[in-house]
């Protein structure tokens, strides 16, 4: 990549600095606020011990933005919030004025740009979701689509503050699940153990790096018409897709044996309950791309099951926790199998440990 | 793999069944993805659309071919490779089209990823700056964030990647992480607008980030590691589940209280919404209901969050703040999802030698994995594996209850005699 | 190991330190043992001086010294060694003295491992029979009860075990379990005086050891299974942790509730004591104040028992009884102590044919761990290690929700294909 | 063992019967019972459905008796309970009787007789024990001496009810712990790695089986001096004893280095929270007979400490649940080392997954 013309010469200057990026009004209020309201859903005020507010307008982003749609944001910014905006850790896009009769006009600007404003408050907010076949080299599926699947069929939960408390949501298109754990989580499942692609692999795989990834002993070394190549373990491959990650040979995607899993009472937050690890509660869902209507018709099922039943501040899984899973099920009319029983590295410590039991 | 049966790459769609509604424009016709232009939720497929119509980029149309392609065979199609810019060896996420004869413009796809502002901070000059320079040689596609955090700048050339980047770098844009170094970090708003903010996790973000900047850009480690700040228990940052290092914001002392506010909440409220939202909800029970109002037990009290985020006019945490630091979160590659775990239980962040000390520690904590960690394993699962007693010895740090959710149920240890 | 410093076997010490206090009787003199007779609770070396001095029985001599010499040595000098009835494989615990030569009186000193009823009842009649043949050919110490259930009658020579076992066997007392077979069952007083008791514990005891009388005596499995039953989830057997198979009554329907008797505990403890020490120990928050009184959700309740422990005359289980089956516990070895889980959440135990059907299961269960087990592997590790899953389908029971307590946070199996 | 001149033919009985054991009372109104009370300290009174009540006196034994003790209870049952009697799984004796009159002059009997009478409700009960140097091949110390010294030293305790809940004592004196686990148990814990009797080792053991019984793979065929022997890797060893049990010859008791452990919060019951796995909270106490002085004072203060914290019915684990293992240790001047961290199977398990801390 050197490159002998260049007259430039790099600075490692790490993240881009922020103290410019701030509204005056932020600036001067830094680390000085008081507390906050939420007077609609997508907006919140934030009061400053000084006594100043600030308003925030938030509003949804398809994430796989261009250039135009930043440019338009940035049009609303220079309008309406002095030139200064933001993204949330959840692609949300964010607007902070001091200017409180900013507010209503912006929201109507941002809405007839199509950007929904909502997202605050006990809502579903955006789903954190990663690249899948637009760009990843080991998605069995799309991400993007499956999140704008699901965001239409929930639009309503994201402009209203309707929800027992927040609703995290990801997807993530390989068991890697890079979108990382969720109130509810779509992730892909593969159920059929890699098949090893014997042509490519001596040339594009180190051997030993593949055989070290997989975490339960399922592939050897073997010779095959006097090459030195891979074989996998049918019995013991528990379908994780970690030796595709190292070496693209060993082909765990296919287009029907790949499939979609759904998890719930992933919480990262420490209020109230520790955080806590999702748990399965729906799998062997088709990968069924434009719109994956399987997948969102059982989130739609959780969703309302848990609007329905949550107490306030019940975080999806705090949920679960108080009625139990068996309710859990009945009242999302999802099916709990054999499968969703743990077989992994601590299972002994999901058993029920106890005659507590419920019928 | 299947048979293709996209459009032909280069041109409008010529085959029989497509018809008269067919939009006569730069893209070929991408019937499956057009399912999701519909819906009121923002189409990334529009978005791609209209950028691709206005710029005519024929990357654009080959890479919007390649994904109705991928949307009928329903498999992916990219295979990675190894771009970078002068001196560094990470950054670029390379991506070349596996069916390029296919679709050849498709044929390059890398993602530039671009550390952001802590806090995801923009003014509209800055941002308008960086729009610019992406439109001159990248496709225009800009994903506001990555998981990670970065700004990916996804579909350049890899001919264009060192002039790109030397534009941007002019405008104080740097490249992140990828590969087995230090990684972008995250930050929540904090200080920049949020009252519960327990440190100022921008400028620790910005430091930690900026002394780590050659791991960013040349990585040698085990293995990947990531830093989330978090500037109160509520984690915004998803700190505890996405992050080696979490460091997140917490208090020593007592809870502040407003009593006068509290009165206010309860009148408006009610007692039984005291009662059921806030005290039931307190996880360890440290709220009691006195006088028709609270007293909170600060010995008992865990820093949940949990209160003041039910009352956040008449509770603020205390005034001795510092940050709590777990590590070990990570997602499930081999051991299952894994939450961070706390190590340091509290530390202040004040001063700029807080800061220091602090960045003094983690350089010690990656020396220890440096030497005990094994190749593609995140410093949690060598701390898993190696004991948590034996990396304590071996970072220095004193055993802390706090590290624990309980002592011990088996005998099996070596005790010294 | 250290030198000797007991007494002479055999006869009064002869030292010239032990001075004119010395005891003028039987026995050697145990100083150290001695301060184990002063303070209140009831002293066992009292008691088995009491008997030596009485019975002037050598064996008796020689095991105290022996145990005088392990207070001054601090070790164990017991070594096993295999002693057996007449066609049986298991019963006795052997023992020889290691250091014979010493304390030769000690040389031998066997358990018998006698079954006692279900509930540990006896009459008189019967317990005065078995301290009569046990002084005949034993030491005369009895144990009531080991752990695991057993009499145990301690101190026998091997030529006496045979007959000594014949004049027991004659009056309906046989041996119970050791080795890798099945073991001496425990049962709580159940229906024989507990209001608890969700079925009749003791009957399915008998007819459960009874059914693999043949396992207890010829032990030839992996490893022991041991059997608990306890009337109800309060297990006053401790049946979860110590044994294989935990068989706990429970009940399916509605807690039975007397109003009458609830509003006199209200009146005489209060409604603080009615939230604070019921209400509110609820686990699953199942119970509301209504009216003063309690309101049951019985889809909610979790059958603990703690509601009905705390107001005894006021509730009680509900009407559809039965048992739950916990499998594998088991205490600390090779894998940490290891409590049952929920393997049938519910089965009758009314009928002659529940009890067949139960021990029908048991057999399966018992049949598949004989395929599956490695040898020193307690049932509850070869679950572990197969896989519950792959448990319940090798013995035909289904999965159940109650069976654990979440699904797996992991996406680690391979669902058919 | 097989004898020619045997007349008797073995009745594989199994268990004795019970009927004949159970007083009229019992048998009257077995499985009918309503309700039950605690008149006083040691009495229970259980009402049945036809109106019967029985009363039962409990006290305390040895549990290594004789026959002379046993006889004692006879007469006493003789005298008082229509001759019936029963012992808990406890080791405590206790006799029914549907005559409250006999109540009182049965229990001056007992006590001047020397059994304590008491161990119920809410009450620190008799302790689970073992064989220790008595009688096992295995032990490091001793368990009726232990029991003995603990009980004396708590012995209002088991007669009084003032405990939050009741309180399950468990002793044993080898790693193993026949005892079982308990609210508050005291268990051996051996520091250093067997030394290995090589001498002894190829005559009276089976090599392999040494080598399996090893959980963490320490044991080592060898051969010294011509011979086929083990070693153990003593940086991997990690004292559980485990090889003793199949090998004698694999010397891990010790006089000094053989010490003692102290665990708390065991629960078996299901009421209220599920049972839950005890905690060590104490080691490297010395094995100190016959009094074990430096082990009942630290029984003694978790207990003082519990007394006066506990809420009614909290165990002791769910009180330290309540309060936090930091205060625990505050409250009872036991000190937390990072031996305590957990470093076993499951160990990630216990690592404090949230950013919840007391300070
Ligand atoms: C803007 C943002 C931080 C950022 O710098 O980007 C943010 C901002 C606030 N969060 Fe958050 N949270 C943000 C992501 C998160 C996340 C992470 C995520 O969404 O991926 C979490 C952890 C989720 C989890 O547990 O898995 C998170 C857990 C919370 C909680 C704890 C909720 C709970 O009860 O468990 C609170 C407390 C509350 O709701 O009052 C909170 C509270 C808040 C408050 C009220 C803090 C404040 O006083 O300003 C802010 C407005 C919240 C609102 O939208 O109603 N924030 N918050 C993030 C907005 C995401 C979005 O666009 O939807
Ligand atoms: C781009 C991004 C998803 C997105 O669309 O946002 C992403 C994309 C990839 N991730 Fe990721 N991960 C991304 C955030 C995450 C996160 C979330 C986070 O950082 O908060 C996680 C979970 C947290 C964690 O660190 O565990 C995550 C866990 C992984 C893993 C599993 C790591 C593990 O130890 O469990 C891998 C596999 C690996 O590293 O070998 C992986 C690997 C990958 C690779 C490099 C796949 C590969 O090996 O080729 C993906 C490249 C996709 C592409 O074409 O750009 N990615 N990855 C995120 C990075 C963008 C950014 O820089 O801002
Ligand atoms: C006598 C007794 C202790 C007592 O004084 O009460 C006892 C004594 C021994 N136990 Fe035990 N165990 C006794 C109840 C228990 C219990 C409690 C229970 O059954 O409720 C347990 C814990 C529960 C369990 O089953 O795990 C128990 C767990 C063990 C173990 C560890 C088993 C495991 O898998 O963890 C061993 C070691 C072994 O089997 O190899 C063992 C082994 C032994 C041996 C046979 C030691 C040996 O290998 O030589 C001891 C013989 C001592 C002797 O000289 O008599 N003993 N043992 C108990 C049996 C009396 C009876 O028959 O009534
Ligand atoms: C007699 C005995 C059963 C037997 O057949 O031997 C027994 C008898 C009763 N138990 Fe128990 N339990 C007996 C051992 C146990 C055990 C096991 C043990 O001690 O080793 C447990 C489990 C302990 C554990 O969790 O580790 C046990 C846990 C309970 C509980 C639950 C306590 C809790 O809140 O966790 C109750 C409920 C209660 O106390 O009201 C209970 C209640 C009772 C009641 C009140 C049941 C009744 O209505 O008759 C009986 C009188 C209790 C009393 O002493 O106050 N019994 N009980 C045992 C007496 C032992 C002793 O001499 O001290
Ligand atoms: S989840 Fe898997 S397929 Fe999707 S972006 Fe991450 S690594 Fe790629
Ligand atoms: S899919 Fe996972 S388990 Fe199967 S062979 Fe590959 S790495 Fe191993
Ligand atoms: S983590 Fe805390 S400080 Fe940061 S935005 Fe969330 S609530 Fe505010
Ligand atoms: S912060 Fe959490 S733990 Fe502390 S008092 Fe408030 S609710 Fe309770
Ligand atoms: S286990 Fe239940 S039935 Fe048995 S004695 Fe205890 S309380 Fe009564
Ligand atoms: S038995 Fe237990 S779970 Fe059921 S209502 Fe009573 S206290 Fe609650
Ligand atoms: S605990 Fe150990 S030493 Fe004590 S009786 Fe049991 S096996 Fe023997
Ligand atoms: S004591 Fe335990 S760990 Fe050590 S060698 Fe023996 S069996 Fe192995």
């Amino acid at each position: 990549m050197s490159n002998p013309e260049r007259t430039w010469k790099t600075i490692e200057s790490g993240p881009h600095t922020y103290e410019e990026a701030l509204h005056p009004v932020v600036r001067k209020n830094y680390g000085r606020w008081k507390y906050h309201e939420i007077p609609r859903p997508g907006v919140l005020k934030h009061v400053a011990e000084s006594g100043d507010a600030i308003y925030t307008v938030r509003a949804g982003t398809p994430r796989q933005d261009t250039v135009d749609m930043v440019r338009v944001m940035c049009d609303i910014a220079d309008r309406y919030s002095d030139g200064f905006l933001r993204f949330t850790v959840r692609n949300n896009v964010e607007f902070l004025t001091p200017n409180e009769e900013n507010v209503e006009p912006m929201i109507s600007e941002l809405e007839s740009r199509g950007f929904p404003v909502g997202g605050t408050g006990m809502c579903v907010s955006s789903v954190a979701h990663t690249q899948g076949w637009l760009h990843c080299d080991i998605p069995a599926t799309d991400a993007s689509g499956v999140v704008k699947s699901m965001m239409d069929s929930i639009y309503k939960e994201f402009k209203d503050m309707q929800m027992p408390n927040k609703v995290r949501l990801s997807t993530s298109c390989c068991a890697i699940n890079c979108g990382g754990q969720a109130d509810i989580a779509v992730v892909v499942k593969h159920t059929r153990p890699p098949r090893i692609n014997h042509d490519h692999l001596s040339q594009i795989c180190e051997l030993p790096k593949a055989v070290a990834r997989c975490p339960v002993a399922a592939i050897r070394p073997t010779v095959i018409d006097g090459q030195k190549t891979l074989m996998v373990d049918e019995k013991k491959c528990i379908c994780c897709g970690a030796c595709f990650g190292a070496c693209p040979a060993m082909e765990i995607n296919h287009p029907e044996h790949s499939k979609f899993a759904i998890w719930v009472g992933g919480k990262n937050s420490n209020a109230r309950s520790k955080p806590s690890t999702m748990s399965l509660v729906a799998h062997n869902l088709p990968n069924n791309p434009p719109r994956w209507p399987e997948v969102t018709e059982v989130i739609g099922r959780i969703l309302t099951a848990y609007k329905e039943g949550g107490r306030p501040w019940e975080r999806v899984g705090e949920w679960i926790n108080r009625i139990g899973w068996k309710r859990f099920f009945e009242e999302t009319g999802l099916t709990f199998d054999d499968n969703m029983i743990d077989s992994y590295r601590h299972a002994r410590t999901t058993f029920n440990q106890s005659a507590h039991v419920r019928f | 793999m299947q048979e293709a049966n996209g459009g032909t790459p280069g041109k409008a769609c010529q085959c029989d069944g497509c018809g008269p509604e067919e939009r006569d424009g730069f893209l070929n016709p991408t019937p499956v993805l057009d399912e999701l232009e519909s819906g009121p939720w923002p189409s990334f497929v529009t978005g791609f659309k209209k950028l691709a119509e206005r710029t005519e980029k024929p990357m654009l149309r080959g890479v919007l071919d390649q994904l109705e392609y991928s949307y009928n065979t329903k498999m992916g199609y990219w295979k990675g490779g190894l771009v970078t810019v002068d001196s560094y060896g990470a950054g670029i996420i390379t991506r070349y089209s596996m069916i390029k004869d296919k679709f050849p413009e498709a044929a390059e796809f890398h993602t530039m990823r671009i550390q952001p502002a802590p806090g995801l901070h923009y003014n509209t000059a800055m941002l308008r700056e960086l729009c610019d320079i992406w439109e001159e040689y990248g496709s225009g596609i800009i994903t506001l964030h990555g998981q990670t955090g970065d700004i990916m700048l996804q579909g350049i050339e890899q001919e264009k990647v060192q002039e790109c980047f030397d534009e941007l770098n002019k405008k104080g844009w740097d490249l992140g992480g990828a590969g087995a170094g230090m990684r972008t970090g995250v930050s929540c708003i904090g200080p920049g607008r949020c009252e519960n903010a327990c440190y100022d996790n921008l400028k620790l973000h910005l430091n930690a980030l900026k002394h780590f900047v050659g791991e960013v850009h040349r990585p040698e480690w085990n293995y990947k590691l990531k830093f989330k700040f978090s500037g109160c228990p509520n984690d915004c940052t998803n700190a505890i589940m996405r992050s080696d290092l979490a460091v997140i914001g917490t208090w020593k002392d007592a809870i502040q209280v407003d009593q006068d506010e509290v009165r206010a909440w309860v009148d408006e409220k009610g007692v039984e919404a005291l009662v059921n939202n806030v005290i039931n909800h307190c996880p360890t029970k440290a709220i009691t209901l006195k006088d028709g109002g609270i007293d909170i037990s600060t010995r008992d009290c865990v820093r949940c969050m949990h209160c003041i985020n039910a009352m956040p006019k008449a509770l603020s945490p205390g005034k001795e703040r510092g940050i709590s630091l777990l590590m070990g979160g990570k997602n499930t590659l081999k051991v299952g999802v894994n939450l961070g775990s706390l190590i340091v239980p509290f530390m202040k962040m004040e001063s700029d030698e807080d800061i220091e000390a602090f960045l003094e520690l983690i350089e010690e904590i990656i020396d220890w994995w440096d030497d005990n960690g094994l190749d593609h394993e995140r410093i949690g699962e060598t701390i898993e594996r190696v004991g948590l007693k034996q990396f304590l010895e071996g970072v220095g740090l004193e055993a802390d209850i706090n590290m624990i959710s309980r002592p011990r149920d088996n005998p099996y240890f070596k005790a010294t005699y």
